[in-house]
This record gives structure tokens, C-alpha cells and sequence, in this order.
């Protein structure tokens, strides 16, 4: 593998190969620290920074940071790039790139047709040479739309996913979760349990609760139970109605391993959901069916970098994810602890992740979450929420209160979601606006209508 | 111009049902001044709850009043801060235990050794292992289960099962930590399962029971059940993790402080 | 004075006065740990804040943070209450009025009614129980409109000062930073030098160096030498053109008595620029003609605070600024050092200072900037630059590249306002954007211009 | 699609006329790759220079070379990190630097104290402090001016100037001391002059000269020009402060690289 270098004044740093570039050139973040793999001083990571931006784009076809061989998201990668849809960029170098990205020429369609051009290490490359504002910027400009039984990613959107979790998966109290969630306008992305435990009778019995809810209510929107995609599977083969897959997803072969999945196993998932026909979306082909989670750190954690920085690596994952065409994705960003984010880097991650996500051309949601032994606060979250409002992020969380008492971590909450529409006139996705205004409960210019003490939705706590 | 200038919910009795933070109200589309300080003051405490040490006095003197031997141990990490910023330090023995453990009498391998971690919250630790070991205990028959002294890790992570279990030797750990204390959950306790211990092992190789808090999460009996399920399907099928689904017979659903109460017949 | 306490579980903590308590009930910040009076611990905070949130409105006319006798701003703020404006909630809480904010019933127009009800310690309080998210909507729902030769405030316009200092003050040198600065669409707020001397003959001309400018290419804007006030008062009686007159403040009497000020020299000040009647606004009581700066962190550097927080102290600042019907004030909030805000703080600050004075009735901007001895960077300024102009901030800085070589500090450049005017769809003062658009620079839709190689602006380099 | 995707500002050239970061060109409308990562390079190294310690023994060198006795004093900030989060500890001295004072020989006050501290940029000391200092003897009548030995404060504030004044004694201080330093002015120094030196003074009271840095900011001959003129003024009126303004005979305003060269006659 190449050595690359750059000279800065009188001092020259070499960096070993393309990973340990890129790791060098990456905003400081507390898990590539950890690693070893972070810049040693700030003058080192600005050269770093700057010999990446001399790269043409090319090179990341040239060369793997984490090899062809050993791991099938490169073979994913490479084998999949879109030399046509490149063309246009072809010529680039990293720093050109982020010049024609931010040019007022390049707007969504533009976007949209790059995107199977460019590599994940490509967009994980230009956002490091990226203030936080170029990537807000960029994002804003990226659409991304999905469909199940409703359409997500329109602009002057903003969708929810309801988040009703329950430390023992009480039927009631989960129930009571949803209700609130709904008369709070949310719900729109999915309505989505994490259980407890991993029990599949447990599990299908979620799977009703959440089918009736909608069927019952009319909902225009989808269920998920995020439970591991083959407990998932064995759901549906016992004739479960799962309208989505869910799977925690990383940037390495290695790391997935270390979840329990393969990409046959989701590629199989996939299939069998599709086959379900639960979508509105007629023609299978084009539904999504897919919802997958991600954050910087897992594959550190799983000892499964291989080397590479943290952001590199999640970026590789939605190379992965967007082999599937999925409904939804999201970075839990301030989820994995402050060993690989700290507080005031959730706030950076959040954006990159959410940048890069787009620009490979994904539903891009966040979590926009810290943990408890982080240092962070809700001014921090609120920060975070509003600059990915302005960058045009397709859903967040809608957790009750903003506190999920079985995950042990603090979300957005439902009255975070009615603040970032209220804000910048973002409405829920069309057909849950509607529904919702059918309702009673979201008048047009989304605002909350007072809820009458005996709004027909509290039908939905009934046995 | 209201002269209240809270919405409240109609719904709010509907919060009874979980410990979730439903029904708060609303000024515009924003939470109330109340319940919002209410929150600030959970997470002031909640962050001051990681930071605690585990009394690991408190917690011999319990796991000897249930008639449990037990071992003190540590890891690498020296400090709460120091844990807390290096998850890789949590994941193996400081020397003084690994050789502590290595200079036991060796005996041949137990059949499961119980491994107590602090984790993130060490309330978790003294206010629900022993319960649930005692619980466990008697859906174990002990000529069929030969369990290891319990050992008791401080500034312990998950992996850290895997260098005790092969130095005791043992061919299951059950290690109950910690979880991440939440704003409304500080002393939530979690059970990972890894057959044949083994540093090096991945998540995949294990499996997890979480939320274990009576009354709001999980019951010690309902808990014990199901881990005990799964130590006997580790031990028949010789593997722990995604293939060995918790397939226990099913619950039956009650309502929160209800589950908390049931008991279950093994 | 009275005592307040509060008791969270079985600790009572007590506040030995109201200063005392909003000091306890302030967010962390970097100089009331160094002043000695922050809370000890989070729970003493919040438990502080929770005391605070039940204080009813009326104790702040009743109990004053710095006596009355001592301090000529207590008096200001005191004597000059509007029982009128007040009344509407005059029965509200702390914590009510921060409910009330944020109804939806409360908009611009209700914002300026109370404005002169509430006084700078009513408004500081109200922050310290706010997220970040609380006042940036708050804020977006204010506006505060003022005139010289354009107009600004308005919905929708985001306005910047041009800063085109230079370290001798050399007229060829600033003139290319102004160029650069008009050809990138900045300078509507004003046209403002820092001088880097205090030499009255240098002052002089350089106020006729802006109003040639301003003159030869009829720009509606205004210019201002940001000297001290006695300086100018001098200018202005040896006949020279000066629009703005310039002072930084505090928040108590002593700390603008280190600043060399009294309220009588502002007063002065304010009568003959305003008798100079060169503003456009033809009845000259109507008209704004004073430029305000201040900063959290200032007062305790003077050993002026009087044990109060930095930012109850801020918002005193504004309680003086508004007797004088500014055309601009703003908060240099990173500029004074990580002593009093370290990087994180930064954002939170600018936040409350934008908010606290926009609900004073304040034409606030906030200069988004930090100091080379301080732990932040371009993503924290982007970041609070975004959160601003999502908030309504009426301007900021435009500095060529951020760069200050004079002040030695990061500040906005004229990119940045590209930036939030793009993202966000803000145009300049109508004034200026039609005088923009006259010149080729600014397009209908917001965006640059090609700037051809002779455009007629560069004539303003000829001598 | 733009092949090159930067649009350059015609007016470029006029870079040439001042250090501010002019004419950088724009992608749409944001700053271009190579710019902003200049940037970041220059506040990397910005914030190194912050940190870096004053070298006193080089800055004594100097001072004997050119003929100054002097004093090493140190304020009550006992590294870097400490003087940057703790300013009042920066205004007044150490016990030792404090003694050190205290047990000179008593004279009679001098008519100035010449006080160097390192305040927020080292190299703005050692590369201006002396030349400038020879600069303003040469202005100022020995027969008139008693100075006192120079005094090099580390970790330093503008207002510890009052302290070293008190202690010596002298009748004005002139603090030489360096600013915060720039992205594009590392090495910039402040003068602040404080007839009467008292702690406890405001900065109402105290006159200032900034931006000393040849060639691109202030030369040492104007700077010493308008010292010398201040330093008069001062002594005549019996003030430092708002009230004494900076009237020294008009400057001819040249561009800054000439300003920088230009010699003044005193
Ligand atoms: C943090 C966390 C994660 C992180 C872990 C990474 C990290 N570096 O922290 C991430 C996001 C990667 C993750 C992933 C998954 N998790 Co998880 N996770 C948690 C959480 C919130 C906290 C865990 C904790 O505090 N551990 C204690 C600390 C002190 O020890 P630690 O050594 O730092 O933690 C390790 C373990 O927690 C382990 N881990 C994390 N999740 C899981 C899940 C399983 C099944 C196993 C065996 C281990 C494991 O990873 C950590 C680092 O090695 C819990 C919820 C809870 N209330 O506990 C869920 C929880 C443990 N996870 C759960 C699940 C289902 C998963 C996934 C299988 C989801 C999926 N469909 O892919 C994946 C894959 C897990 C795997 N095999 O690695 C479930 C387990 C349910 C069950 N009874 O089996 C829980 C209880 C949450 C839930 N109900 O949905 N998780
Ligand atoms: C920071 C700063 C401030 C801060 C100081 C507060 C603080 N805690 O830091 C604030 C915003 C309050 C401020 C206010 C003013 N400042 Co000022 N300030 C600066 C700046 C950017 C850096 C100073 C520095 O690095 N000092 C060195 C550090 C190591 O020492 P320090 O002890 O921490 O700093 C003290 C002094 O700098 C002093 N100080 C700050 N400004 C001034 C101005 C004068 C005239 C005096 C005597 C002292 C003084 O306050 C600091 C704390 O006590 C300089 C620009 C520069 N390039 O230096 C301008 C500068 C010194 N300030 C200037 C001016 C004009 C003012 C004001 C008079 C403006 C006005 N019209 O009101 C006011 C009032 C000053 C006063 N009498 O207190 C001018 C002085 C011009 C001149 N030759 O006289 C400068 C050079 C900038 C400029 N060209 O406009 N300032």
C-alpha cells in the first residue's frame, strides 16, 4: 500500500496507507483516541486533512481500508460502484469534491444521481475536510424519499418514529406510550418496540398489538419489533404480520459477525419481508421494507476496526445498508457511550453521519441521544436536533418525555418533534398529516389541537 | 391571553400503567416548566448515580448471608473515570487477580461460574444480584450444577466473564452487571450467558436478559426462569448466543407491578 | 434581604438572596465558578432553578440583585418599569412565564407589548429555566425593527456589519476589506472600523472614509467608528460625519466606570448624533443612532460584579442599552475569553444573550466568535451561527475570511452570512438587497452574482 | 456541471494591501476547500502559540545587550493552564517575586517602571519588547527619565503592572505585553500606561497602545513616538485614562508595509 505524506512549513508527516490518512484526518473523536489511531496534535490532523483533500477520487478505488479479501462490505463496495453515475466526478480530488458539492449548480436531482458513484470512504474522506455548516448545507440540498404506507423524506417533512418501550413489554403500558405519542402528532416514520427480551412468542405477540393499532385507527403508517433479524424471521415464518425487518448493522464483516448477522441472513430477511406484501406500494420491487441502525463505536467495541476510524467505518455501513433499499436509517449517535463520542462530538457525529448517510443516498434518520455516563445535556440534543432540522433530516425518535426507561437513554421526545415543526414548518409525511388532521389532533397550520377528554384513540387502550 | 398557560393532558391517568413519561402537558408544543426541571433534576442524579463505587462489603456480606462463597476481584480500570473512559481496561483482570485466580487450587472445570460486575450502575449490583442468585439457586438441582465461588468484579464490563470463567476454569459464566442507569431506571440489572468462556468471545456468542428491577422491570422468579432455561439449553446444545433463542415457556402478560409479583413454576 | 430554599428529596439547599439564587440556578459557566458563586453540584442547581422557577414576577420589583443606592442601572431599571406593559402578567411565576412564552397564543406583537414590563433580572431568570431549544423559539417569534438609512429587523432579512479592521489603521487596506466585504453582499448593519488607535485625527478620517463610500456609490447603509465615547463626542464637535456612536457597556455602574463611561456621556452621546440628523428618518426622537457591545464576563474582569451571575448581569447591560433606542447591540460572546465561557458555554450564552435581549426589546446580533486561548472551533461556530439565524438574530459580524487581524479573534466572515441567508432563505434589509441586486452583486433568488473583473465597485479603491 | 468548481474573486490582487483573509474566491457561496483548510492549519498553530512558555532567559539577553537591567518576577498563575482559566491569579505576583520587591533597596520612586509580561503571547515579547524599549529611551531625556530596572513578569496580566509599580516604586507604569494571538498575528504586543500605579485601578484609568508588530502592524518608531508623547502628557497632567487622549502630532498614513518602515521624528 501507498505511503502519502504532506509537508507543513518545515515539518513533513507520513501517514502509512489510505486508513491511517483518513484516521488522521478525522475531527478528534474519543473512540480513535482509544484505538491509537487518532492524529497526534492538531498541526498533524490539518496536514492529514490536507493531503486528503489533494486525493483524487479515484484512489478509493484503488485502494481498500479494509481489504477485499478479508471483508465482504469492500466487496459490496467495490463491486457495486457505479462507474456511470461517477463519470461526472470522475476528475475530482477529495477537496474538489467538497467545492462541487457546496456549488449553487449541485442541487437534489444532482445528488441523487452521483450517489451510487461515490464510494462510503469517498463521502467519509470529504467530510473530514467538512466544517459542520458545509455539511448542513449539503444535506439540505439531498432528498431522499421511501414509501411503506406512507412517504417518507418529502420536502418541508419531518416524520417521528413512536418509541413506546416498556422494561417488561407490558401490553398496557406500551399502549399508553403509543396513545400519547399519537395525540402528539407522532408516529409518522414507524411505531417501533424494542423488546425486552428476545422471547419469540413475546415478540409476535408485539407484532399483533402494533398491527391492530394500525388497522384499527386506519394509521396510515408501519410497525417494527427491533428485535435480532433472526428471531425476525422465525416471527414471520410463524405467520407474524412484520411490515418491517429491523437490524443493528456495522461497517465490517467483523462487527456483524459479532452482532449474529450476515448479509445473506439480511438479503434472506429482506426477501421474505417483501414477499409479505404488506407495503401499499403495489409493485414489491420498489417498497422498502428495511430499517436499519448504526453509530460510530460499535465496531471498536466489537474489536472489529481493522484500524480504521470510527467515522470511516459507519459511513461503511451504510454501504451495506443501502444494498437494500431500506425504508429507514439511523445513527444512534450519542447511544454507543462517551468511550467513542463525547458529548460535545455527538454533536459533530450527529451531522456527519447524517451528511454521509444522504449522500449515499439513504433515508437518513437520527438519534439524537446521549447516555448518562456521557457528558452531554439536553441544550446539547437541543443543538443537535435543530442543526439536522436545517439539514434536512428525515425522522428522529419520539420517545416519551424524552426518557426510554428500558434502554436507559435519553432520546428526542414527542414534544421535541412538535418544536422542530413548529420551528422551521416541517409537517409529518402526507398521509399521516392527514390522518392526524382527520383526527382532530394536528389543525393545518401544525399546530396541536386541545384533545378532548374523550378523543377516540383512547379506544386504542382497550383490551 | 390564558391566564394558565399549561395544556395538561387528558390522558393523564393513562400514566399509571408504565413508568414512562407520558401524559406531561404542553405550553404551545413545549413541555411545562414542571416536568421539564423534573427531568433536569433525574439526570443531575442519574449522572452522580455512574459515578458511584460498589460497596463491595455491602455486597459479600449479602452473598454470605445467602450462603454463597465468594471471590473480590478487579480490572485493569483503576478508577470510575478511568472505567468509564476505557472500556477496553474494563474488559480484562488487573494482575493482582488474574493472579489471584491463577494461583486457586485447580479443580476440574465447574459447571458454571456466577460472575457479579458493577458496570455502569453498582446500585443495581447490591440491590438485585443476590435476590436473583438465591432465586436462580433454587431452580438449579446442585448435583447437576457445580457453580464456581461467585466472583465479584469492580469496574467490571461484559467480556470480563470470558478471562474469569477460563481462569476458575468454568464451561458457562452467567454474569450479572450493571446496566446503564436511565433517568427513570437507576438500578437496572442485566445477565449475559456466554458458553465455554473464552477472551475473545463476540456478543454473538452470548445471550442477554435485561431490565431486571422489581416491580417496574423484570421479576427475580420470572428472570431466574428464564435464565435458568437458558443454561440448560447452553449445556444441551453446547452453545450460548443468536442460535440459542430464549424459547422459555411463554408468559403469561400482566400488567407492570403484576409482573414484578408473579412467580412462575419452573 | 429574604432567604429562598428549596428541597429536592431529603436535602434542603438554601440561597442566602436573590442573587445568590439566580447565581445557583445559572447553567455552568466558566466565570461564576471563578467568581465563586456557582452551584456546587447539578442537584444544587436544578434545586436552585426549581426555587427560582416558583418565584412570582413581582419579587423582582420588590428585591434588586445590586442595591439601588449603589447603582445607577438598579435605579434605571426600577424607575423605569412600565406597570402598564407589565399588568398582562404580572400573576405569572418564573416558571409561568416561560410557559406563557412558549403558547401558541403568544406572538410578535404580545412580545413587544410586555417588553418594557420586564425587567433584565425577570428575563435572566426566565433563561436560566430554558433549554436551548425554549429560546431560540421564543426568540424566532420576537422582532424588533430599527432604522438609520435602511431597515433592520424585518421577518426574513438577516443583516451583517462589515468589519474591515486593520492593524494601522491603513485606508488602502481597510478599503479592500470593504470592497470584499460588498461584493460578497455584507454591510448592511453598518459599515463599522475598529480603530486600532485612539488618536482623534486618525478617528476623523476614517469617518470620512466610510461616508465617502457610503456616499459615492449611494449605498443605504450607515457607518460607525467604534472608538470610545469621548472620542467620538470630540469628532463630532470638530464636524466630522459620524452616523453611530460606538460604546461597549456593562451591566452594572461600576463596570462602565472602568470602561470610562457614565449613563450622562451616553445621553450626551445619543442628543448630538441624533441633532447631526443624518440618518433618513425624518423625525429625529424616532430614529436610532447608538451602537451597543457587550459580553458575559466583563463585569467580574472589573471587579465590578457584585457577586451576581455573568449573565443576569448581561441582561442588566441591556436594561441600559434599551433607554437609548439603539439601532444595534449585540453580545461579543466568545470575544472575552475562556475565563468567563469556555467553548461549549459559548453557544449556550450567545443563545440566552440573543434572547434576553430580544425580549427586553432589544435590536440584538450576536458577534458568534471565540478567542485563540479558548477550547473551540469553526463546527462551534457554525453551530451557534445556525442556531442564531434559526432564533431571528437581526445581525452578525462579517469579518473578511473570520479573521480579525487587528482584534486578534475568529468572527463570522462574509461566507457565513452567505451561508445562514442560503440555508435559511434570509435576505439582506430591503434597502440593501435592492441596492445589491442594482449592482449586479446579489441575485433574486439569493445567490452571488458572478462579479465581473471590472465591476464599478472597485472605482471605491482610487484614492 | 462546473469543471472547476470554484469561482475565483476578480479582485484578488488586492490581497496585496492588507494581511485580512480577502478575495478567497467562493463554492456557491462557501469559503473553498484550500482557504478553509489554510485556516485550520493557522488556528492549529495559533493555539500552540498560546501555550507556549515565555523564555526569560532570552528576553534577559536581549535586555543586557541593549543595555536595561532587569527583574525576573512571576505571577500568582503557575503554568500556562493556570493563567489561562484563572485571570485574577495573573494579576498579582507570586510570595517570592512579591518579596523579591519587597527587600530592594528603597530610592526614591522612579518616574517609570518598564514592566514585560508574557500575557497571552510569548513571542510577541521576545521579538518586540526590546527593540521597541530602545526606541522610546531614545526619546526620552535620561536627565529627565528615572527609569527602573525592567521588570520580566511570566504569566503575566495587564493589571499586576499596578503591583510591580507600588512595590518599586514608580510614578507611571509601561507594561509591555502581548495580546492575544490572531490567526494572521501570532506575535502581537500591547503597551498599557498607568500613571500612579495602584491595584485596584481600572482600565479607565490606563492609556493604551496596540497592535505593535512590524512590518504589518505598528512600527516601534510610531509606537515609541506615541508612548513617549502619552508618557508627557501623563506626566504633565497627572493622569492616565480616558481623559488623556492619544494627540501626538498627525501620522502620515502610508500603506502598511511603508507605515511599518516609516521613522518619525520625535
Ligand atoms: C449499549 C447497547 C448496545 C450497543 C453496544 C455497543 C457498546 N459498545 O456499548 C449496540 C448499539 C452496538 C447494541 C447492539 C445490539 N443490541 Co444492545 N443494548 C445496549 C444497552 C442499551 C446497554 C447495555 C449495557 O449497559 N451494558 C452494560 C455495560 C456496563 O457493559 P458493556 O460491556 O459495556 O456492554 C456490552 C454489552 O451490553 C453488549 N451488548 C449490547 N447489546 C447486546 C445484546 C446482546 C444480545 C448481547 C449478548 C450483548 C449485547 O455490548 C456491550 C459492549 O460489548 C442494552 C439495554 C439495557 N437496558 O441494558 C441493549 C440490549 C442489551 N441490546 C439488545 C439487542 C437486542 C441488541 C442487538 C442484538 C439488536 C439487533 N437486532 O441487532 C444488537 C447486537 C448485539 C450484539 N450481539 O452485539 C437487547 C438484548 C435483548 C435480549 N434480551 O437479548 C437489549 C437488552 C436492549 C433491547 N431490549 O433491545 N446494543
Ligand atoms: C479583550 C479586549 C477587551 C475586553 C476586555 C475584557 C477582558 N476581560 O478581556 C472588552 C470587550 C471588555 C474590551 C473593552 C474595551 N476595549 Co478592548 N480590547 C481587547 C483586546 C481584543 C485584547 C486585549 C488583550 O489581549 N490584552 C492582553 C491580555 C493578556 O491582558 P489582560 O490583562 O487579560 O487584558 C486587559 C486589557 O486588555 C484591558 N483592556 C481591554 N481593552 C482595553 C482598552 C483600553 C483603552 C485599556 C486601557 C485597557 C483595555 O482589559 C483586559 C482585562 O482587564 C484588544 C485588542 C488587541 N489587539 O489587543 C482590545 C483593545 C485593547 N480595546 C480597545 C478599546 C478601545 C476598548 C474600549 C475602550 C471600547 C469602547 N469604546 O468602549 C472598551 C473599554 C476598555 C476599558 N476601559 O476597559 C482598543 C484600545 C485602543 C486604544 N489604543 O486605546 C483595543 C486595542 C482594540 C481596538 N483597537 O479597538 N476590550
Amino acid at each position: 500500500m501507498p505511503a502519502y505524506s504532506h509537508t507543513v512549513g518545515t515539518t513533513t508527516y507520513r501517514f502509512a496507507d489510505l486508513k491511517a490518512l483518513l484516521a488522521k484526518a478525522a475531527p478528534l473523536r474519543a473512540g480513535d483516541v482509544l484505538a491509537g489511531i487518532a492524529a497526534h496534535s492538531a498541526e498533524e490532523r490539518v496536514a492529514a486533512q490536507m493531503a486528503v483533500a489533494d486525493l483524487p477520487l479515484k484512489t478509493f478505488l484503488n485502494e481498500a481500508v479494509v481489504s477485499y479479501e478479508q471483508d465482504d462490505i469492500t466487496r459490496l463496495i467495490i463491486d457495486g460502484h457505479d462507474a456511470k453515475a461517477f463519470a461526472p466526478i470522475a476528475h475530482l480530488t477529495v477537496g474538489d469534491l467538497r467545492n462541487w458539492l457546496l456549488g449553487y449548480e449541485v442541487q437534489a436531482d444532482t445528488l441523487t444521481a452521483i450517489a451510487p458513484g461515490l464510494t462510503p470512504e469517498m463521502v467519509a474522506a470529504v467530510s473530514k475536510i467538512m466544517r459542520i455548516q458545509d455539511m448542513v448545507l449539503v444535506a439540505s440540498k439531498a432528498r431522499v424519499v421511501t414509501r411503506f404506507r406512507n412517504t417518507l423524506g418529502l420536502p418541508g417533512r419531518l416524520a417521528n418514529r413512536l418509541q413506546p418501550n416498556h422494561p417488561t413489554d407490558d401490553m398496557q403500558g406500551i399502549a399508553a406510550s403509543i396513545l400519547d405519542g399519537l395525540l402528539y402528532g407522532c408516529g409518522d416514520a414507524v411505531i417501533g418496540i424494542n423488546p425486552a427480551t428476545d422471547n419469540l412468542a413475546q415478540v409476535i405477540k408485539l407484532n399483533h398489538l402494533l398491527a391492530n393499532v394500525i388497522e384499527k385507527y386506519a394509521i396510515p403508517t408501519q410497525s417494527c419489533i427491533l428485535t435480532h433479524v433472526s428471531t425476525t424471521m422465525q416471527a414471520m415464518q410463524q405467520g407474524a404480520p412484520v411490515d418491517l425487518v429491523f437490524q443493528s448493522i456495522g461497517g465490517t464483516e467483523a462487527t456483524n459477525r459479532s452482532f449474529g448477522v450476515t448479509t445473506a441472513m439480511l438479503a434472506e430477511a429482506d426477501a421474505m419481508a417483501r414477499s409479505l406484501k404488506r407495503s401499499t406500494v403495489i409493485d414489491a420491487a420498489a417498497s422498502n421494507v428495511m430499517y436499519f441502525e448504526t453509530g460510530q463505536g460499535s465496531a471498536l467495541s466489537a474489536n472489529a476496526h481493522h484500524g480504521v476510524d470510527q467515522q470511516t467505518i459507519e459511513a461503511r455501513a451504510y454501504g451495506l445498508a443501502r444494498r437494500f433499499a431500506p425504508l429507514l436509517v439511523n445513527s444512534v449517535v450519542g447511544f454507543i457511550g462517551p468511550e467513542y463520542l463525547n458529548g460535545r462530538e455527538i454533536i459533530r457525529a450527529g451531522i456527519e453521519d447524517h451528511f454521509c448517510g444522504k449522500l449515499l443516498g439513504l433515508p437518513m434518520g437520527v438519534d439524537v441521544c446521549y447516555t448518562n455516563h456521557a457528558d452531554a445535556d439536553q441544550d446539547d440534543m437541543d443543538t443537535l436536533l435543530t442543526l439536522l432540522g436545517n439539514a434536512g433530516v428525515n425522522y428522529i425518535m419520539g420517545v416519551p418525555g424524552a426518557d426510554d426507561i428500558m434502554l436507559n437513554y435519553q432520546s428526542t421526545s414527542f414534544h421535541d418533534a412538535l418544536y422542530l415543526r413548529q420551528l422551521l414548518g416541517l409537517k409529518p409525511a402526507p398521509e399521516f398529516a392527514a390522518w392526524l388532521e382527520s383526527m382532530g389532533i394536528l389543525s393545518m397550520d401544525n399546530q396541536l389541537l386541545p384533545a378532548p377528554a374523550g378523543h377516540r384513540l383512547l379506544g386504542l387502550m382497550e383490551p | 391571553m390564558a391566564s394558565t398557560p399549561i395544556r395538561p393532558d387528558p390522558w393523564q391517568s393513562l400514566a399509571a400503567l408504565t413508568a414512562a413519561r407520558i401524559g406531561l402537558g404542553r405550553a404551545g408544543g413545549s413541555v411545562p416548566t414542571q416536568p421539564q426541571l423534573a427531568f433536569q433534576l433525574a439526570h443531575a442524579r442519574a449522572r452522580d448515580a455512574v459515578l458511584q463505587d460498589l460497596d463491595v462489603d455491602a455486597l459479600n456480606a449479602q452473598l454470605t448471608g445467602a450462603g454463597f462463597e465468594s471471590l473480590r476481584l478487579a480490572s485493569a480500570a483503576k478508577d470510575r473515570a478511568t472505567f468509564i473512559a476505557r472500556p477496553d481496561l474494563g474488559r480484562i483482570l488487573d494482575d493482582a487477580s488474574r493472579q489471584q485466580l491463577e494461583t486457586r487450587a485447580q479443580s476440574a472445570p465447574f459447571d458454571c461460574a456466577v460472575v457479579i460486575a458493577d458496570g455502569l450502575s453498582a446500585r443495581a449490583v447490591l440491590a438485585h444480584a443476590v435476590p436473583l442468585l438465591t432465586e436462580l439457586c433454587a431452580r438449579l438441582a446442585p448435583s447437576e450444577w457445580r457453580l464456581a465461588p461467585v466472583a465479584i468484579v469492580r469496574q467490571g464490563r461484559v467480556a470480563i466473564g470470558d478471562e474469569v470463567g477460563v481462569l476458575l476454569p468454568a464451561r458457562m459464566t452467567v454474569l450479572l452487571i450493571g446496566e446503564r442507569p436511565g433517568l427513570s431506571s437507576p438500578d437496572s440489572l442485566g445477565i449475559y450467558l456466554t458458553h465455554d468462556p473464552l477472551p475473545g468471545r463476540s456478543n454473538a456468542e452470548r445471550n442477554c436478559l435485561s431490565n431486571i428491577r422489581p416491580p417496574e422491570g423484570l421479576s427475580y422468579a420470572v428472570a431466574a426462569h428464564k435464565l435458568a432455561y437458558l443454561m440448560h439449553e447452553a449445556r444441551r446444545r453446547q452453545l450460548s448466543g443468536v442460535e440459542l433463542k430464549e424459547d422459555a415457556p411463554p408468559l403469561q402478560l400482566m400488567g407492570s407491578a403484576a409482573a414484578g409479583m408473579a412467580r412462575l413454576s419452573d
